[in-house]
């Protein structure tokens, strides 16, 4: 479905999705969407804006996401308002689906996720019963390690409830960066070349083959969070990384574990980083090289919606940079594999033509139409793409059928103890992009929220430790620790903290976890353990978050004094 | 002073708004930016989308510029040197190659990017991991 | 007047009205007050609330001197000035003192060596009985006695009075008579329980009568060439001693009385270095004095000091704890019921003059049920009376009283003798002069009547 | 009557887009070219979270304004519409700030102009309808859920006339049965 | 959150009697920190020189003292440099106050008075024997236990300590609070 649609939905199930922190224009829908008479169904562990203004407002307890979709799925079932014809004509694996959330009573949710009994009841009745029925799920549900269950879960839901292959309905995973659609669709995946096409696949190997010329490896590449492993770890040196070219990330801020991050870059024999502007990872790069920036060069994005649309040069360069497709070509070239393309639209047609489903999103058509939302198969100027999918209940299986899946659900990894005795989950502050090189560079949005960051804690637990707004606080879990101002509010449990993830001197990746999604490889950012600690001498705190701030302003070049903070 | 307008998409979320930039062309210089009418935005713009552009400016806030390629000579550590394209296009080139020749291409991993570099790069970095070094280990920050 | 407002100084906030026990201060709100000397019983709490200070911006350079001299206060003074203030006798003393023929007796009230240090800058509530004594000497007092010796006696008296009533069938429950702000206060408002009060003097007017007698043979000289100070922590024990009745050592039993403030004015007058004095004794006998007598100075203290003695007198047994800690306690109204051998007496505590009211009423409506009734006027009896030093901020009230009271119970326990009959110069008195208590000698030097028109 | 802007709580997201929208009204757009420090940021608008609400809280251009009762400078006055503060000759006593029952004055430091002791100079800080700036409010003009309102005279008059139509309508019928 | 601005007592005439009480505790507690003063009336030996000061006016009375402006005009106008800001707070240094009465006629509020100046128990002299005067204004207690001495010893509460920054927080809270309430307007 397309972010449009969202506000046209009769019922919206928001599960672990803050919009209006990650999405503002996102989240814009759901306000209007609830102006329209929309009923909301949030589910998250703080009081978001969405919550805010939700009908029904479940606020489970952190870690416990898949129970309560698993609940809600049993209630869907055991109370009749599953949508039998949809299920025996477009699905298959029903009947095992069944057995494992048999045991999901509410009753039973309600001990895990802390969520009454008759709130879940309520709530999947209000699902199954609204159409049509959306459901959008952000990092409160990826960023797990049971992620891709969950995921998996909420489909469940829409496919019982019969909500798919309509407009404003099915469900919507909202990412994070602007353009991870973007980089999947490009096929910047260890298991797929462009278009998903699966890189085990022997024709659809032999297609890329023959395209590009050489022959291509069968074998699954090596995920990103596995490099820390891949290379501290790894004994046998032929399968160990020994060069790592990091291009447009920062892992050294973004990822979690900064302290096995950090080695991880040191001991790799070669690190290369392609970037606009010096970051904690070219600290320990062997090699920079800069490149354009957004607003500097041509291209495409996919935004969250699947729209391809287009990205333009607003200014001109400094004359000493290079395009990152430039800089990949020469390389390429120089290590005996050339690359000529002249222009992105140059590569953008041989990209397509290699990816059924992106065939007919040419240049013209983003240029004509804005955007245009693959599946687009046909380059005639009719084919303007496709706002949903499944249309008609025609799922991308070989057989078109919807396919449950159902897991049990397990606790987080870490979980709370004596020594750590609060959760920590990382959040996002909404005028802050990513690692914010980009957003911590623009005056405005610095001048909004700057060093050390904030953590969220809930009023009470402030009270019990004698913290104030702005209070200079340490925050430390088993991996590290860091210092960051502390947010007493209402909006968030007793017990949690949560806190954002841009910040160098409150940098919460020091303390995250680095245990990852079996499938999806996604990090467990949403939960560890972790322990606040009171700073008596604010003063102290106060000049040793500053000379921090300028010490690594200085390693990245900046000439201290500047920025106040 | 005319001022040139260029739409664009926002850089800062999946929400793909389209901005319209004020462009004061002889001094390159971005003058504002405006909400354009896109599918997703329909006429409006969050924070990011109204003021985070003005990073081109390089205002020196957080981190420096990069503007030239840099290389530590001296190894791990060493500091940063700058040089020319041609020399860090190579050194690169050299090492990796020698790296592929000694460990096998699957000792190298690249990243595409989710962020600013856009579709054709990212394309471009999984054509260059998967033809010209031979490995599939390319991989991008889709979890943050 | 003995304690008055000064028009010109007076703001209007009534402050004072507050705190004055017997509705006296009138006047508008805003401004300058007056008392209504019909009602005023010169307990000098208003003295001790007003902040009404005479002030260079207010009234002018010139102000404060004018002020000083109008109110007889020494030229070295230089302490802040106020609105409501109590008569200063200085002027008299010194006069005595400076009179060859006069054989100046001074006596000092039990609440007065817990405070006057504070105003040398001691911390609230130093106790400091030798240095009082020191400094009266150094001042020029030919004999430096103690309130606190009449107060034995005044135990010795009241005690026998009330196991007579109790015994004998008399006036039931007898009320104290030392707080002479409220013997005052009974005889403006309730002059009809008038025979439910002690018939005993005060500590003050007991020693004032038995220098003049007693105190005068001990010289061999007679009363009329004695002149008889005291130091007291009240401003109005000079009503009390001005007394027309209180005469009965033949003489005006107490000449003048100065309050702890006036006494603290005067050592400064004298250039005497306070911090410098060595300690030195009270003059004996009538300077002899038990803790019983020193624990007249707080809430609670005449009581307990009666039981003390009393138990002994009835039971013939020693009390089993000489701390009577049942009668102690800062709230206004408090009961205790005590054994007493085979008789339960049933005691009350009033401090705090409003509080005597209920009490009253009751009595008069039948539903009290005691023995004996202590009444102070004021807030925490003695110890905060209305001459006692004045504090800056009366935020440092309650630390300043809590502290005085138990520099008063500290000096108890460190006496040698705590019980009035134990004292060796009361059994001196009355073997001596004073023969037996409640005796027609002790009848007519110690006792008196009231409502005497 | 003096005009308002009125958030509304259920279309706000808390973005603060507004705040900074604000910011750049007040400044100028050159402040996207000058040294970051040279400039002060200081929103005329604050955003308030709690449980239950997000909304940006701003001056409501009293009728009888407390702050301008208050002011010993003469600094604030009536203009345009607005209740406006003339900074030149405020000199920080904060008595608006105390008077103020919405909290929505704030003092804030003013880049390059400074005091006796060196400090920069403090002033007092509150909206001022964009007062002199083209297209009115930019909190009203930014928001990206249109959740600020720009309140005039006649809007209000008319929504106070619609409800007392809507009341003696209900009493109409009331009275009928 | 670090305090930027500096905090101020107000007085409330509603609640005012006028006792004086303020000006009283304000002299004594700041006599104290050059001045061997007790806690008794009778400690002390120099006049009273309040850093507040109870105004009587038509409706009513009140102490009037320093805001601790921000852009201070007593500190702008001070020549001698004898005015500082100090933790935020507006403070005269007496010791290098000259007596111009510049800070005086700058002030707006009349918070300022001309008191001499006491030092060791006795008034400071100056050339010629004249006592030394200077302008004596509320520090805030700098220096105080337990914060300012007006505030604590009101028996009436009729003055009030404000955290201007604090207060504006809660109020903000109030008004949005409102605008839930007022949400439905049109």
């Amino acid at each position: 479905m397309g972010i449009p649609e969202i506000e046209d939905a009769g019922c919206l199930l928001c599960f672990g999705y803050n919009g209006a922190d990650s999405h503002p224009i996102v989240a814009r829908r759901i306000v209007r969407g609830k102006q329209k008479g929309m009923k909301i169904i949030c589910v998250d562990p703080r009081v978001t804006e969405t919550a805010r203004i939700s009908d029904m407002h479940l606020q489970l307890k952190g870690g416990s996401n898949l129970a309560l979709v698993n609940a809600m799925a049993n209630v869907i079932w055991n109370e009749g308002l599953a949508d039998i014809k949809f299920i025996e004509e477009h699905t298959n694996g029903f009947d095992e689906f069944l057995k494992v959330i048999e045991k999901y009573t509410p009753e039973y949710a309600e001990t895990i996720s802390h969520v009454p009994a008759e709130e879940i009841r309520k709530a999947a009745r209000l699902y199954a019963t609204t159409k049509p029925a959306m459901i959008l799920y952000g990092m409160g549900v990826c960023q797990f390690t049971q992620a891709v269950d969950v995921v998996k879960g909420l489909a469940n839901l829409a496919l019982m409830t019969g909500n798919f292959g309509g407009p404003s309905m099915g469900i919507g995973p909202v990412r994070g960066q602007n353009n991870v659609q973007g980089a999947c669709d490009m096929g910047a995946l260890p298991n797929c070349y462009p278009g998903y096409q699966s890189v085990t696949d022997p024709e659809i190997r032999a297609k890329f083959e023959k395209a590009w010329g050489v022959p291509l490896s069968d074998k699954v590449g090596c995920a990103i969070t596995h490099v820390p492993h891949r290379v501290l770890e790894e004994k046998d040196e032929t399968k160990r990384i020994h060069a790592y070219y990091i291009f447009g990330e920062d892992p050294a801020q973004s990822d979690p574990d900064l302290a096995e991050i950090r080695e991880t870059l040191d001991k790799c024999d070669f690190v290369v980083m392609q970037d606009i502007y010096m970051n904690k990872t070219g600290l320990h790069a062997d090699v920079i090289l800069p490149s354009t920036a957004w607003g500097e060069h041509d291209g495409v994005y996919t935004c969250a919606d699947r729209g391809f649309q287009r990205i333009r040069k607003v200014i001109e360069p400094d004359p000493g940079l290079k395009t990152d497709w430039q800089i990949i070509q020469e390389i390429s070239t120089a290590m005996g594999y050339p690359m000529h393309y002249e222009n992105t639209e140059e590569i953008w047609n041989e990209m397509i033509d290699l990816c059924p489903s992106f065939k007919g999103a040419t240049y013209e058509k983003m240029e004509k139409y804005g955007s245009v939302q693959w599946p687009c198969r046909d380059k005639s100027m009719e084919d303007k793409g496709t706002p949903y999918l499944h249309k008609g209940g025609k799922f991308a299986t070989k057989d078109n059928r919807g396919v449950f899946y159902a897991t049990d659900w397990h606790p987080p990894m870490e979980l709370e103890n004596d020594e750590y005795p609060m959760s920590l989950s990382t959040v996002r502050e909404v005028g802050h992009y990513s690692v914010r090189t980009m957003t911590g560079n623009c005056r405005t949005l610095r001048n909004l929220e700057d060093e050390p960051g904030w953590v969220q804690m809930n009023t009470q637990d402030c009270e019990r430790m004698g913290l104030v707004k702005g209070e200079l606080v340490k925050i430390l879990s088993k991996r590290g620790y860091c210092i960051t101002r502390c947010l007493p509010t209402d909006r968030v449990k007793p017990g949690a903290t949560y806190m954002t993830y841009q910040w160098w001197i409150g940098a919460c990746n020091e303390l995250t976890n680095a245990k990852l999604d079996p499938i999806s490889n996604t990090p467990e950012y949403k939960y560890c353990a972790c322990r606040v600690e009171k700073i008596k001498d604010q003063e102290w705190a106060e000049n040793h978050v500053k000379e921090l701030y300028d010490e690594i302003r200085t390693q990245m070049g900046i000439t201290a004094g500047k920025g106040d903070h | 002073m005319a001022l040139k307008e260029i739409q664009s998409t926002c850089a800062y979320c999946g929400a793909g708004c389209q901005i319209l930039f004020r462009v004061d062309e002889a001094a390159n210089k971005i003058v504002e930016a405006v909400p354009a009418n896109g599918r997703t935005n329909a006429g409006t713009l969050c924070l990011k989308g109204h003021y985070g552009w003005d990073y081109l400016n390089d205002p020196q806030i957080l981190t420096k510029r990069l503007r030239k390629p840099m290389i530590r000579k001296g190894g791990k550590k060493s500091p940063l040197v700058e040089v020319s394209w041609e020399e860090a296009i190579q050194y690169v080139a050299d090492r990796l190659n020698e790296i592929k020749a000694k460990y096998g291409p699957d000792a190298i991993m690249g990243t595409g990017s989710a962020r600013g570099p856009g579709n054709e790069a990212n394309y471009l970095m999984q054509k260059f991991m998967r033809a010209c070094i031979g490995t599939n280990n390319v991989d991008h920050c889709a979890r943050i | 007047m003995i304690v008055a407002i000064d028009q010109n100084l007076c703001t209007g906030c009534r402050e004072c009205a507050e705190v004055c026990p017997a509705y006296a201060i009138v006047g508008e709100q805003g401004k300058p007050q007056t008392i209504d000397t019909s009602r005023c019983v010169m307990c000098g709490q208003c003295v001790q609330k007003c902040k009404s200070y005479v002030s260079i911006l207010t009234h002018g350079k010139d102000a404060y001197e004018k002020v000083k001299k109008e109110r007889n206060i020494p030229d070295c003074v230089q302490e802040p000035l106020f609105a409501a203030h109590a008569v200063c006798n200085i002027d008299k003393v010194n006069a005595a003192l400076a009179d060859p023929e006069k054989l100046t007796m001074v006596q000092c009230a039990p609440a007065v060596r817990v405070a006057i240090a504070e105003e040398f800058g001691a911390d609230l509530g130093t106790l400091a009985p030798g240095k009082l004594a020191a400094a009266l000497r150094k001042i020029g007092f030919d004999r430096v006695y103690d309130t606190n010796f009449p107060a034995d006696v005044t135990i010795m008296e009241e005690g026998t009075e009330l196991i007579k009533r109790v015994t004998q069938g008399g006036v039931l429950p007898m009320f104290t008579s030392c707080c002479p702000a409220w013997v005052k206060f009974m005889e403006n408002t309730y002059p009809e329980i008038k025979d439910h009060l002690s018939s005993c003097k005060s500590p003050q007017q007991m020693g004032g009568a038995i220098f003049k007698t007693y105190g005068a043979e001990l010289e061999g000289t007679d009363g009329s060439k004695v002149f008889s100070v005291s130091v007291m922590p009240c401003t109005c024990k000079e009503f009390e001693c001005e007394r027309p009745e209180m005469k009965d050592s033949g003489y005006r039993d107490v000449d003048v009385v100065m309050t702890t403030r006036d006494l603290a004015w005067l050592i400064k007058s004298k250039n005497i270095d306070w911090d410098a004095l060595a300690e030195e004794e009270f003059d004996q006998p009538l300077g002899l004095y038990t803790g019983a007598g020193t624990i007249f100075g707080v809430t609670g203290g005449v009581m307990e000091a009666a039981i003390r003695t009393g138990y002994e007198l009835i039971t013939g047994q020693p009390i089993p704890d000489v701390e009577v800690t049942a009668v102690r306690g800062t709230e206004g109204f408090r009961v205790s019921h005590l054994k007493v051998g085979d008789l339960t007496l049933k005691v009350g505590v009033v401090t705090g003059l409003k509080n005597v009211v209920p009490v009253i009423e009751a009595m008069k409506a039948g539903q009290l049920d005691l023995h004996f009734i202590e009444v102070m006027t004021c807030p925490e009896g003695c110890v905060s009376g209305g001459g006692q030093p004045k504090l800056l901020m009366d935020t440092d009230r309650a630390e300043a009283y809590a502290a005085r009271r138990k520099a008063t119970f500290d000096h108890d326990k460190e006496l040698p003798y705590r019980k009035s009959h134990e004292n060796p110069a009361i059994k001196k008195i009355y073997d001596e002069f004073l023969k037996e208590p409640n005796g027609p000698i002790a009848h007519h030097l110690l006792h008196t009547k009231y409502c005497i028109k | 009557m003096n005009y308002f802007v009125k958030g509304n709580p259920d279309l706000c997201i808390g973005c603060r887009t507004c705040m900074i929208g604000c910011v750049v009204a007040h400044e100028g757009k050159h402040i996207f070219e000058v040294d970051p420090d040279s400039y002060t940021f200081n929103p005329r608008l604050h955003m308030v979270k709690t449980a239950k609400i997000s909304v940006p809280v701003q001056c409501k251009h009293c009728e009888n304004p407390a702050c301008m009762a208050a002011c010993p400078a003469g600094a604030i006055q009536m203009k345009d519409h607005a209740v406006i503060i003339d900074t030149s000759k405020c000199m920080g006593c904060k008595s608006c700030m105390d008077a103020c029952p919405f909290g929505a004055i704030d003092m804030v430091t003013e880049a390059g102009k400074f005091q006796a002791d060196g400090k920069e100079r403090v002033v007092a800080n509150k909206c001022d309808l964009c007062s002199g700036i083209p297209g009115g409010p930019a909190c009203v003009r930014v928001c990206p859920t249109a959740a600020l309102t720009l309140v005039k005279e006649d809007e209000l008059a008319d929504a106070m006339e619609k409800k007392r139509m809507e009341a003696a309508r209900n009493l109409f019928r009331d009275n009928q049965e | 959150m670090k305090k930027n601005l500096g905090s101020f007592v107000v007085g409330d005439s509603t609640k005012c009697t006028g006792c004086k009480a303020c000006e009283v505790a304000c002299f004594a507690v700041h006599s104290r920190q050059n001045n061997p003063v007790g806690k008794t009336v009778g400690t002390v030996t120099v006049p009273v020189t309040p850093k507040l000061y109870l105004t009587r006016f038509e409706q009513g009375c009140m102490p009037i003292q320093c805001k601790h402006c921000e852009d201070a005009p007593c500190l702008n106008v001070c020549t001698k440099g004898a005015i500082s800001r100090i933790d935020n707070q507006v403070i005269v240094d007496p010791e290098k106050c000259i007596g111009c009465k510049d800070c005086m006629q700058a002030c707006p509020f009349g918070a300022i008075a001309l008191l001499p100046y006491a030092k060791d128990g006795k008034l400071a002299a100056q050339a010629m024997g004249e006592t030394k005067v200077f302008a004596s204004k509320c520090d805030l207690c700098a220096g105080v236990e337990g914060g300012p001495a007006c505030v604590r010893v009101c028996p009436h509460q009729a003055l009030r300590l404000v955290d201007p920054e604090a207060e504006a927080e809660e109020k903000k809270i109030k008004a949005a609070e409102a605008l839930l309430m007022t949400k439905n307007w049109r």
